[in-house]
């Protein structure tokens, strides 16, 4: 039989798709070296699939036999890939340059990423979302180790593609025994042959627990994270942005599915090794990034860590938990983007300022860029009113309501621990002089207006939160039907 | 080929890993005793180190101990494949520096086996430079045969004239030891004109043949100013764009009397060098023609015929001839002390200095394209190594 | 078991056949390519040579078998066995008649493909194992192009497969009972075409020869092996060849389809894969070989996109053919 | 017959071992190997579980799998031929240029 | 019985080549170990009828894959085997307890209720024809999607082997 052909229910990544192959046919315009044309059209056709996705709001629908869902589930994160996205593909094209590593291939890959995280968003069987996480992966593989000719560059891509392959090993087997349990993979028929009893069966137990390992690699929790300050020094900076916000939103879509529609009935077993993942995640990330000097790989530790905050909301689980989780992931995108945003566009003596001393008085020199990049950090930090404070206050008071009140506790403490890393970048940039030459700010139109986009949102969530997080609660509703 | 196929290559090559490869001088295509030591990356020769000298047999200390009268037997065997112009070449030197008149019927002989010989010649190099393009299990080995079966017609004429098939002793200071057998010229012109026939056929395979033109065409190419500058003469140069042919530019053994074209190309590519050398078929048997047709009457020979050991004997002096071989100038330098023998000889060997021209050209071709370019710049090694 | 039995005994029947073509394919060789340049060919042993395949084997047999010091021993020494079997391996599936052969399969021709793919591991581990110059360079380049020409080739071999709408080889052969699907308009002749082209360059014939290319490599892959092993190499190539030639009959030629009563099938299927055998033999004793770069261009800028096409046109074809509704 | 209980035993030791040459080994090509044995124990399961539920859905996702494998093989093989280029020596251990 | 007999070879000859792939130092070796392990798998495909499979299998596997890794490994390091000091990677010693787990879970699987009950009686069609309808019918936004994923697989790779030839 032949399945329901539904354009409409993957109309937002056909978006995205047809955009990259477009791309690829631009790319062979002759345009002496210059490339800005085709980001342009790649952040129209993001633009466009955030479009498709705000249009087809409030559809429910089922297509291809259950291999994909039009949610709002997915089309809340559609928008969160889009808007990740939009802001790389902006914050790429002058850095490029700067770096003379620009090239069609680069704004074809971005989109491609793209196109398998609203895979894995908007997918009903886990095959789909293998398939997703490996167009994604593949593609960040790739871009990961774009500045060809650095060393460090090179082992991110590496160490990114085996440890990221390994992981897939995990995922598939997942799968695989996860099949053998229920006789599927379809979501649905999972949550079925779950509620019929297989949840006892320690084929779908173990099976679930690769599955986990899987995703654990993807959004970096403890211990799946060994590559992630790696990857997150080695890569082009706005690629770590990349692999920071969407990817991670992605994995956390396709995880959150897997967990709220196939396994709500036992949510009490997964929560608690959730609960411990939360928790590894949370301390070991904030713990580690104390000690860094490059600000790229304190970063790292700290989306470990927000990686952590995150699965608190997990573990609470429901319309307010997953409420939660979608929102502070939406709050996550715009913050991460916006500080990798400010980094990339700081030079010292030519090459990237990526140690913390770098930003030694840059209050001073560059006024209004200090500004922004302290708003990006006092929300990384979670103070109000910037939207990392409502963005936490809502999943941990998620965990309290659950009667995770440890889990809350954990968490606060964890913020108060990652108040200081964070603070001290404040600090330098706003008491510190300079040693040696200044860093210096390069001037970049699109990336300013990146940057503004991401300005906005962190105050826009922080200041009026209300219509968001009804949003980000109403995409979870169709997965707890 | 263009550019971007090169490039599939070099990717799936390992790029900066570069091996050391010996080509010869015990190799299929090492045309004797050519030792060639490529620097690869992957597929791409980047460098190349020529060592010769594998088949060095004392030839010039050999002609001073070896009288004029034996010697032109061993001249021979200084270009094997062309004999007959190493001895051109030797008794030349020694007639220049005795001012020795020859004859009008010898010099017309001496055209004749001359031109004879670069038929043969040519097709032996059609068919090893065939051979090592397209493999001795291939194409390749059906050129090389048709070639080899040519070359035995002409090599069954010289058996009737001289009675040796490959080193000859024809030439004699003062002319030539013999003279033409009874009905040799009926079945050289029946010869000549099979082959020639015979050129059609092996163009028309050769030339319709994509993978034939895409294995010659743009390979090895030799610029003008490099090939003057490196000092390769015959086919080589004259594929090169420079019209140079020791026949038209210091005419000898009365090369004046006959009417020939020097072929030209500019390519300077191994096809061009191939063209040259397929209108040189032609040419030389335009010649062989008009010799048959215009051989004057009289002696073979100013002088005697051979008697004794010693009884050539060349005043003091020295000098140097040359000739126009299959392969381009071959000279011989003597100094002469009044003595039978020579004081000192010298060879200027074409294969010698054509050779050299290879270190220059095959960098940054690929490693089946060095057994081609080295097909097409014919070296045969008695030559080169002396 | 009897089933077991039974194919055993087809298999050793069918082995034997083989190893016996192939002997002597090779003297059929011999003198055709003779005949083209003008030779008379093996001739002294045995009245017209017919013993020369014989006595060619024998000599192999007696001599010297040189393990090089340095080279990998165990993967040396397995290197010929491996590059045997495939094929003997790929006449496993070929129905010589109807109901005639060892395992007609229903995924005849894709077990064919996948088998003689494995080809290539064989002539690796030899190229690897002699720890050779010639022989490393030759194995790299035999990768290069027998993953190249494999996807032109398989694509080639799934037109037939279209229009007969099965793969298993004794339906394409049966559904060519009415026109061998060489005399298929346009389609089988380019099919054909392409087939001989990519069958050259899997068998690495002349002009596709590079990997053995004695000009430049000497011998490539085989060059240190002698005596038994090299007869083991040898009696592998021209197996995958003669085995190669029966798949073309069989895919294009209407297979064992003929004139004469029925038992006479398998006698012309012989002669028509003899008759493929003479074709790609004619084309090798009459081109020079051609560069790597350029075999490469060959493949994916010409083979590649006329198979893809051809494929695709296939495809039409059949819907047409067959109306709406499948 | 021999039970689908067995296949699925041995595809896990094959896994297993998998991981454990992942573990285990330093060069990056050996590590990517014993990815592509935990791939393909992975198929060997799917296909078992397949047979056991009476469904040929197995094997159609092995199909997808090894259309993975394949992509990722060349990226894989792409990434570490490039990153050896610019470094002689293979290994993982020694891209400590980062720690953890 | 043959069946059994034949299959505890297949997984004696599967299981040996595994373990020699992760022991053995030599790379090439175990790459041709890698090409045993997958040659025997397709056979096990063979044994559970899913021969379409098989063929896929020793095409892609054993035919493209394997082949893609020796020749890495013979352009990476030719002759060379892994030497020099072991710098003790950290998680190496997670490799014991971590297969062992493994191990016990194996334990655990076989005792699945999947494996306990009844069998379904049907034997599954493992012809093309049966993964063919699947693939066009079910799996047809996977099947696409998979062609998705070769093309920006394709693209990665030309992408990072492009830069390197200008």
């Amino acid at each position: 039989m032949l399945p329901l052909i539904s354009f409409r229910a993957i109309a937002p990544g056909m978006a995205l798709a047809a955009t990259a192959c477009l791309l690829l046919l631009l790319d062979l315009l002759p345009t002496r070296g210059r490339k800005d044309h085709l980001a342009v059209v790649g952040l129209a056709g993001v633009v466009l699939s955030m479009i498709l996705s705000l249009g087809l709001w409030g559809s429910d629908e089922r297509a291809f036999n259950g291999m994909v869902r039009l949610d709002g589930f997915a089309l809340f994160f559609n928008l969160v890939i889009g808007f990740a996205t939009g802001l790389v593909l902006l914050l790429s094209i002058d850095y490029l340059r700067r770096q003379g590593m620009e090239s069609g291939e680069f704004y074809i890959l971005v989109l491609f990423s793209a196109v398998g995280m609203t895979l894995m968003a908007g997918a009903g069987d886990l095959i789909v979302i293998f398939l997703g996480l490996e167009v994604m992966s593949l593609s960040l593989y790739v871009l990961a180790g774009w500045f060809e000719g650095r060393l460090e560059a090179g082992e991110a891509s590496m160490k990114y593609f085996l440890l990221g392959a390994f992981a897939s090993g995990f995922f598939l087997y997942g799968i695989a025994l996860i099949f053998g349990a229920t006789g599927s993979t379809n979501l649905d028929r999972i949550a079925v042959a779950v509620a019929g009893g297989a949840a006892r069966d320690p084929l779908l137990i173990i099976g679930f627990g690769l599955l986990v390992a899987g995703f654990g690699f993807k959004i970096s929790s403890v211990p799946f994270h060994m590559w992630t300050a790696d990857v997150y020094q080695g890569a082009p900076t706005s690629v770590t942005a990349l692999i920071a916000t969407g990817s991670k939103a992605a994995a956390f879509a396709a995880l959150l599915r897997v967990l709220l529609s196939a396994l709500r009935t036992v949510q009490p077993d997964w929560a608690v090794l959730f609960w411990g993942l939360a928790v590894l995640s949370m301390t070991a990330g904030n713990v580690v990034a104390l000690a860094q000097q490059n600000i790229k790989r304190m970063l790292a530790y700290s989306s470990i860590a927000h990686a952590g905050y995150i699965l608190v909301g997990v573990v609470a689980g429901g319309a307010l938990g997953g409420g939660g989780v979608l929102f502070y992931l939406l709050v996550y995108t715009f913050t991460t983007a916006g500080a990798f945003g400010v980094i990339l566009l700081l030079e010292r003596d030519g090459r990237e300022a990526v140690a913390v001393s770098d930003l030694a008085g840059l209050a001073t020199r560059h006024p209004v860029l200090a500004l922004t990049f302290s708003v990006f950090l006092l929300s990384l930090v979670g103070i109000p009113p910037t939207a990392g404070f409502v963005g936490k206050f809502y999943l941990f008071g998620a965990a309290v309501r659950t009667g995770y009140v440890w889990l809350a506790v954990i968490g606060v403490v964890n913020s108060a621990i990652a108040a200081y890393y964070y603070l001290r970048l404040i600090v330098f940039m706003y008491m510190r002089e300079p040693e040696g030459s200044p860093t210096v700010l390069v001037p970049s139109l699109p990336a300013g207006l990146a940057l503004a986009v991401a300005l906005w949102g962190v105050v826009q969530l922080g200041v009026l939160p209300a219509p968001f997080l009804d949003l980000a609660q109403a995409a979870v509703i169709p997965l707890l039907r | 080929m263009d550019p971007e196929a090169r490039k599939v290559i070099e990717m799936g090559y390992g790029g900066a890993e570069r091996l050391t490869m010996n080509m010869g001088p015990q190799h299929p295509s090492a045309h004797g005793v050519f030792r060639a030591i490529l620097t690869l990356q992957g597929e791409t020769v980047v460098g190349m180190d020529a060592v010769i000298g594998y088949l060095h047999r004392c030839h010039e200390k050999l002609g001073e101990t070896l009288t004029y009268t034996q010697y032109p037997s061993i001249a021979s065997k200084t270009d094997y494949v062309a004999a007959m112009s190493s001895e051109l070449a030797y008794v030349r030197a020694a007639e220049l520096l005795g001012k020795i008149e020859v004859p009008k019927r010898a010099q017309y002989l001496r055209v004749l086996v001359g031109e004879l010989q670069r038929i043969a010649s040519h097709c032996v190099w059609l068919g090893t430079w065939c051979m090592d393009m397209g493999g001795a299990l291939g194409g390749g080995a059906t050129v090389f045969l048709y070639c080899i079966r040519e070359r035995e017609m002409v090599l069954d004429l010289f058996e009737a004239l001289v009675g040796a098939r490959l080193l000859y002793g024809f030439h004699q200071v003062g002319g030539t030891r013999y003279d033409l057998p009874a009905g040799w010229v009926q079945t050289c012109r029946e010869t000549v004109d099979f082959i020639d026939r015979r050129i059609g056929e092996w163009e028309d395979m050769l030339e319709d043949n994509d993978f034939f033109l895409a294995r010659a065409r743009g390979v090895g190419v030799i610029s003008r100013e490099l090939a003057q500058e490196i000092g390769i003469s015959g086919p080589l140069i004259r594929a090169s764009g420079v019209n140079y042919d020791i026949r038209r530019a210091e005419p000898y053994s009365s090369y004046e009397d006959f009417d020939f074209k020097v072929p030209v190309e500019t390519a300077g590519d191994c096809y061009a060098r191939y063209r040259v050398r397929m209108v040189e078929f032609r040419e030389s048997s335009k010649i062989v023609r008009q010799v048959l047709d215009g051989l004057p009457a009289g002696p073979i020979s100013s002088r005697p015929g051979v008697k004794s050991v010693g009884q050539v004997r060349i005043p003091k002096g020295e000098a140097y001839a040359r000739v126009e071989g299959p392969r381009g100038e071959v000279g011989c330098y003597l100094v002469a002390d009044g003595s039978a023998k020579p004081y000192r000889m010298k060879w200027r060997g074409a294969s010698f200095s054509n050779l050299a021209v290879l270190p220059h050209i095959i960098p940054g071709h690929k490693v089946a394209d060095v057994v081609a370019i080295m097909g097409s710049v014919d070296p045969v090694f008695g030559e080169v190594d002396r | 078991m009897t089933d077991a039995v039974d194919a055993f005994v087809a298999g050793f029947i069918v082995l034997s056949a083989v190893v016996g073509v192939v002997t002597y394919v090779t003297l059929l060789e011999r003198k055709f390519a003779a005949r083209m340049q003008s030779r008379i060919g093996p001739y002294r042993v045995g009245p017209h040579g017919l013993l020369q395949p014989i006595a060619d084997a024998l000599k192999l047999l007696m001599k010297e078998d040189i393990v090089p010091r340095l080279a990998d021993r165990v993967v040396y020494n397995l290197a010929p066995i491996v590059f045997l079997i495939p094929g003997m391996l790929i006449f496993a599936t070929i129905p010589f008649a109807p109901g005639l052969g060892v395992a007609d399969l229903n995924i005849g021709i894709l077990f064919f493909l996948a088998v003689s793919a494995m080809e290539i591991v064989g002539l690796f581990m030899a190229g690897w194992g002699s720890n050779n110059k010639y022989a490393l360079l030759s194995a790299m380049r035999a990768v290069n192009q027998i993953i190249s020409y494999d996807l032109p080739f398989i694509f080639t071999a799934l037109v037939p497969v279209l229009l007969a709408g099965s793969l298993r080889l004794s339906d394409i052969a049966t559904a060519q009972a009415g026109l061998w699907f060489v005399f298929y308009p346009v389609i089988g002749q380019l099919a054909f075409a392409a087939f001989i082209i990519t069958t050259l360059a899997a068998e690495n014939r002349v002009p596709f020869d590079i990997l053995e290319a004695e000009s430049e490599l000497v011998a490539g892959f085989r060059v240190e092996y002698s005596g038994m092993k090299f007869a083991l190499i040898q009696l592998g190539e021209y197996a995958h060849m003669v085995g190669t030639s029966f798949l073309g009959a069989l895919l294009f030629l209407g297979a064992w389809a003929g004139p004469g009563p029925a038992w006479l099938g398998p006698v012309w299927f012989l002669l028509k894969a003899m008759g493929v055998f003479l074709l790609v033999t004619w084309v090798r004793w009459s081109f020079v070989r051609i560069r790597v770069d350029q075999i490469l261009a060959i493949s994916w800028k010409l083979l590649l996109p006329l198979s893809l096409l051809l494929l695709m046109a296939t495809a039409l074809v059949v819907v047409l053919r067959s109306g709406p509704g499948v | 017959m021999v039970p689908e209980s067995h296949y699925v035993a041995l595809s896990a030791v094959l896994f297993v071992i998998g991981v454990v040459g992942v573990l285990i080994r330093r060069n990056p090509l050996v590590i990517f190997m014993s990815i592509e044995l935990m791939l393909n124990a992975a198929n060997l399961a799917l296909v078992a579980f397949g047979q056991r539920h009476g469904t040929a859905q197995g094997q159609a996702l092995v199909f997808f799998v090894m259309c993975v494998a394949a992509a990722e093989v060349a990226v894989g093989l792409a990434i570490i031929v490039s990153i050896f280029r610019m470094r002689r020596r293979l290994s993982v251990d020694e891209l400590s240029l980062m720690r953890w | 019985m043959g069946s059994v007999i034949a299959f505890w070879i297949l997984a004696a000859l599967v299981v040996g080549s595994a373990v020699g792939l992760v022991v053995r130092r030599n790379p090439i070796h175990g790459a041709l170990f890698l090409v045993v392990n997958l040659g025997g798998v397709a056979a096990l495909y063979l044994m559970m009828h899913a021969e379409f499979l098989a063929a896929a299998q020793v095409i892609v596997y054993a035919g493209a894959i394997a082949v893609l890794f020796v020749f890495a490994i013979m352009v990476l390091i030719p002759g060379k085997e892994e030497t020099g000091p072991d710098p003790l990677r950290a998680q190496r010693w997670l490799a014991v307890p971590l297969g062992g787990f493994l191990a016990l879970e194996i334990a655990l699987v076989l005792r699945s209720t999947v494996f306990t009950t009844s069998r379904s009686p049907a034997t599954v069609p493992g012809g093309v024809e049966a993964v063919g309808r699947l693939l066009f019918t079910d799996y047809l936004f996977p099947f696409e999607v998979t062609s998705f994923l070769l093309l920006a697989a394709l693209i990665g790779v030309m992408a990072l082997t492009k830069r390197k030839a200008s």
